[in-house]
């Protein structure tokens, strides 16, 4: 049986601090435990790699999500493979905890064309750029399955500051008027770039927004990859069950640059930072399963060897992507390309050519 | 054959389509009970269900974002955008994801949705319910842009839209929404997109025309018939450009006015202006004339006869064309 | 003292209906009152004259408040001078509170430029066609005003319906965020055009969306005039005290076309419009003045004659307005217009003269 | 003069405007402490206050939106879109609104109010931070709009714009926000709107150019050196559009190629060639040719110099048109 504690300021909470603060428990067996601890450590070696990549000129601009992995990670374990992912920039890796190979992701901020997944594939749609925009995606997939006869649930990822888009509250709204079996997940990392939560709306809090689509507000530690997870279990058996949308507003701390072109330190808390990379979400449930005897050091290492390995072989995949052809300019914008594009190519040919 | 007004075509094209069609649906504001405000939707949510013919909330980006969701999940959504510039809320998913979704999957998946909404002036109504939106469609990757001129038109280009596997915009031109009956196939009935028209033949002058301006066209020919000989070419879809029938037309006459209603900057005449500077230089015996919408706030309609192409406007431009 | 009750549904009323349902009282002058029917009789006049209008074919399409006319009077009446009206065209006529002549709103449904007035004239921005955009017009202001140092007040009126668009959104977040000195004030007439409240949002109540923007969330009965004057007095105080918006959602029920060009009996409940229109907002307030001796049978049968005597020098004026010229189409677009203006009007006269 | 990189010429152009005018305020996404992600606004926040200098909400519309407000209560709001493809959730407003209001007031209030916003490719950046979209900009009206070339154009034009009473929409060339410093005249200094530039004198072929397209002509130019004598005219103003430059230009050289990088339908290119149709059809001594983006989803940015016009497709233009 699931154990949920209430913490700082009303926001669930299932891992301890191994001192004051008591453990809660959640449904999961050694080897589930297991599992959701290779997602974390993926997913950090993935960023940290990542971040190294670009300095070494290997990747272009990347937005970090370094704290963010208990989030990414422990929401996408409540889900079915068929259940769908809509991710914001920030999870970009996210496809990596269905399979997705790192090489692809690791493309896509290459600029590279290999970097453009099929979402079908994998159940994980495209990268958004756009701020908020794919909410009503993922509301209308949702509610689209629905009419299908499918239980198939989607996600949509996106931060704090996407609260405050008309996109989002367009799909928000559509999400409670259809029943849409949706879970708009708010990453609330307190910044939208320079930009603090606490100037980007006047609501108490996010989840408070909630009750303005008739749909439940949860409110997670962030940083606790064990409510997250208990959160999004619940709150996709209820998608799944026909009782519609849920709100989830997970809580952490930005504490990495907005993308690896920010400079934070003009704008950010930095005490603040320093705590909550002190208490960062990987060591946080390192130390959890241990103090169950769910892991042991040994296994943290190769946990750890592995994702750097993948990362290894990521990279390396990435890189031998033969140069894309000018080519694909024209390809893929329509089924059935208009003959412009065919002068077009042609044009283009002879004067690259000559 | 039936004798159809354009709106009456329009819907039968969208019952025809989802009878054959079970994932075809219609989705917009007040296009369930009411069948939609100018009744082109009437119908469909008796015969099909609520399920398939949805009103919606207000809001045309949800309705044009959540289409896009609904494409992923299978679906043919047809999105009734009310009015022209009420779909302006919808132009940011229209640019950033429904011309883009397909390109972002390298092809993988399909965005087989539509976009149609009644456009134009002339109408007599309240600010805002008569624009001519089309520039801003037809700028973007990704669209087809089809804009009918007539009953049959109208149903078989929006057959086409629904069966099309991109993402299409249709105008309807409300000013002709119930001007007159015309003859329609019965049936189905599909206008491939991307094939312009010849609507009149003729050795002088090319009219270059599409939607509610084709018939002002055919009355500008009418007026000057002892004149000039006129020919029509109704473009019926703006992207993609059937560019041989107008260049064959062009190399014709060598005289080309572009009608459209639009402001003039960047609208669609210019594009067609231009195809012709770069493509028809020395087919043309004088200049391209447009005659189009000012690049002014479309007015009070007591005056919005003064701000819309006229025959008269058309008239003048063909004889200025023909005595330089 | 005022005495505002709560009603059914949560609803603030004052009025009674003269049996069991008890009347309160408002902090009002017996003059104000007269003044306050005058107003309301003022707009019922002009919106019966305009549908009759309207079918004589001297107006165009119209949208009909028959019965919002509480909603628009009582709010109004809580403001003052200096304070800004941002209308929909459902309140085309609020102007004429302020004495915006009837001519002037009657010429803008005729579609003569007599129609366009000078908002900083009359405190009454332009009538806002497109749904909930002129929210954010409406916080500009008021937060423009405040940076100014000015204590004026802004309010937006707008639907039910209005509350789903993004524009809606981003405005009431702006003014949470910049304690504007506003209020959005939602007519809920439960219909958006033949879109039912229930199709427009899962939310419990409109006023429920405050919580989402930190902002105090009101419900009043729509056809009590008091108590929207008494909500929205509230407001402008708490919005002139410096303590940022309000949402007022005032309840009614949409008993009559959504214009004159709609056909309701397609979608609405014909027994529930009979209900509304028998307990319309103007008899309600003018039984409960008689029930306190502030009004007369003389009285209402002079107001009436002045509203009716107002509407038929309006309409006459209107008519007589001269034809438009033309030349109108290139002017107020840019205070220096382009030299193409100048060019394509030359062409027009030619064009025209000829 | 000083020496300045183009985004700092507007930092310098806004710190005198608001100087200058204490109407004057900037709002946007991470314009204040950050100083903006380009740092264009940097330093306005510690001068001037967090009440003239305002960090908003993420929210385009609601930018845009407040901003028509703003005007209405006094202030002259210079609003910042953080990247082009993100201003599109306001183009309603735009639209809607922005455009329209001082004709609603039949020319009563003013909207003196600025939209600057960096634009264009070949940054290397991830999807959307590309896009050119001034044709839904120039095709509105009500608005004029303006694409600097160059450090003394980008202030000047921002304070042209920020003086102006009308709305205007400052378009930056990200690309060279900081490829080199150039000399830009200190304090106050005001480029007019609607004036060309010619920013190179040439008798054979005409470049028409705005924006990033400028320095690309002119390494065009450059390369063309031994062949042709080419003029480059820097349109500066789109809306208004310097009609009497382009004509001059082309009268003189009778060979015009015009280079946009935003998708060719309906891009400027069209109107500037649908002029030259119009007005210099007597002076052309070939085709009007466009050198453009592509009416696809701009790329991923390993291939984006396909899709950018480059030198070498403006050297082939130019070739073909001498010897057409
Ligand atoms: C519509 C839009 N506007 C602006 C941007 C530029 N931008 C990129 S990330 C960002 C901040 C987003 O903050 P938040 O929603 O809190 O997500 P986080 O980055 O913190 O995960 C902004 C303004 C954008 N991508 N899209
Ligand atoms: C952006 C936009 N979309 C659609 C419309 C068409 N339209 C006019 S009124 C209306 C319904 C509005 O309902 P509501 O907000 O409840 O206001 P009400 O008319 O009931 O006062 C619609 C959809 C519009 N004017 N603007
Ligand atoms: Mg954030
Ligand atoms: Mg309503």
């Amino acid at each position: 049986m699931s154990k949920v504690l209430p913490a700082e300021g009303g926001l669930r909470r299932v891992i301890g601090d191994g001192h004051e603060l008591p453990d809660g428990e959640v449904d999961l067996t050694p080897e589930q435990h297991l599992d959701l601890y290779r997602d974390l450590v993926l997913l950090r070696t993935y960023d940290e790699r990542s971040v190294v990549y670009h300095r070494q000129g290997r990747i272009g601009t990347y937005a970090i999500f370094w704290n963010h992995e208990a989030m990414q990670a422990g929401s996408a374990f409540a889900l079915e493979e068929r259940d769908w992912i809509f991710p914001s920039y920030r999870e970009s890796a996210i496809g990596l905890l269905r399979g997705l190979p790192a090489s692809t992701v690791l493309s896509w901020w290459r600029g590279h064309p290999a970097g453009w997944w099929n979402p079908e594939k994998w159940g994980v749609a495209s990268i958004c750029v756009p701020i908020a925009t794919h909410v009503p995606h993922a509301v209308g997939f949702a509610w689209g399955s629905r009419l299908k006869g499918d239980d198939r649930v989607a996600i949509a990822y996106f931060g704090d500051g996407a609260t405050s888009e008309g996109a989002f509250h367009e799909g928000a709204t559509f999400a409670g008027v259809f029943n849409a079996p949706a879970i708009l997940f708010c990453n609330n990392n307190q910044w939208a770039i320079s930009t603090p939560v606490s100037a980007q709306t006047a609501a108490a809090t996010l989840a408070d927004k909630a009750i303005g689509y008739g749909m439940p507000g949860v409110r997670v530690d962030g940083g606790d990859v064990l409510a997250v997870y208990e959160a999004t279990r619940e709150a996709v058996a209820r998608a799944r069950g026909g009782d519609g949308p849920t709100f989830i507003e997970a809580v952490t701390y930005r504490a990495a640059p907005h993308a690896t072109a920010d400079d934070p330190s003009i704008y950010i808390d930095e005490e603040r930072v320093e705590e909550e990379r002190e208490n960062e979400c990987v060591g946080r449930y390192e130390r959890y399963l241990k103090r169950f005897d769910l892991l042991t050091d040994a296994q943290v290492e190769e946990i750890r060897a592995e994702g750097l390995e993948l990362m290894r072989a990521g990279i390396a995949e990435a890189e031998a992507e033969p140069p894309a052809d000018p080519g694909l300019v024209f390809e893929h914008a329509f089924a059935d390309p208009p003959a412009s594009f065919r002068d077009d190519l042609a044009e283009l040919r002879r004067i690259l050519g000559g | 054959m039936a004798e159809l007004l354009l709106v009456e075509a329009v819907n039968d094209a969208l019952h025809i389509e989802m009878e054959r069609d079970g994932t075809v649906m219609v989705i917009g504001e007040d296009v369930g009970r009411l069948g939609g405000v100018f009744r082109a939707t009437a119908g469909l949510h008796e015969r099909f269900g609520a399920d398939r013919c949805v009103d919606t909330p207000l809001a045309e980006a949800g309705i044009l974002g959540a289409a896009v969701g609904l494409c992923m999940a299978g679906w043919r959504p047809v999105c009734e955008m009310q009015y022209d510039a009420f779909s302006y809320p919808a132009l940011d998913q229209l640019i950033n994801h429904v011309g883009r979704y397909r390109w972002r999957t390298r092809g993988k998946m399909s965005f087989p949705l539509v976009i149609r909404m009644p456009y134009g002036g002339g109408v007599r109504a309240p600010e805002l319910h008569d624009d001519s939106p089309e520039t801003y469609y037809v700028h973007t990757p990704g669209v087809k842009v089809a804009i009918p001129s007539n009953p049959a038109d109208a149903k078989g280009l929006l057959a086409a839209a629904i069966r099309d596997p991109d993402p299409v915009v249709i105008f309807e031109p409300k000013l002709h929404y119930r001007t007159g009956k015309a003859e329609v196939p019965q049936g189905e009935h599909v206008v491939p997109l991307g094939e312009a028209r010849v609507a009149r033949e003729g050795t002088d002058v090319t009219l270059v025309a599409y939607g509610a301006m084709v018939p002002l066209a055919e009355r500008a020919a009418d007026a000057l018939d002892a004149e000039a000989s006129i020919e029509i070419v109704d473009l019926r879809t703006l992207k993609p450009l059937d560019e041989d029938a107008l260049l064959a037309s062009a190399a014709k006459t060598g005289r080309v006015v572009v009608i459209q209603e639009a402001p003039r900057t960047c609208g669609f005449a210019a594009e067609v202006a231009a195809v012709l500077a770069e493509k028809a230089i020395y087919d043309l015996q004088g200049p391209v004339l447009r005659v189009t919408g000012y690049d002014v706030p479309y007015p009070y309609w007591q005056i919005e006869d003064a701000y819309m192409p006229s025959v008269e406007r058309v008239v003048d431009a063909v004889r200025r064309l023909l005595a330089a």
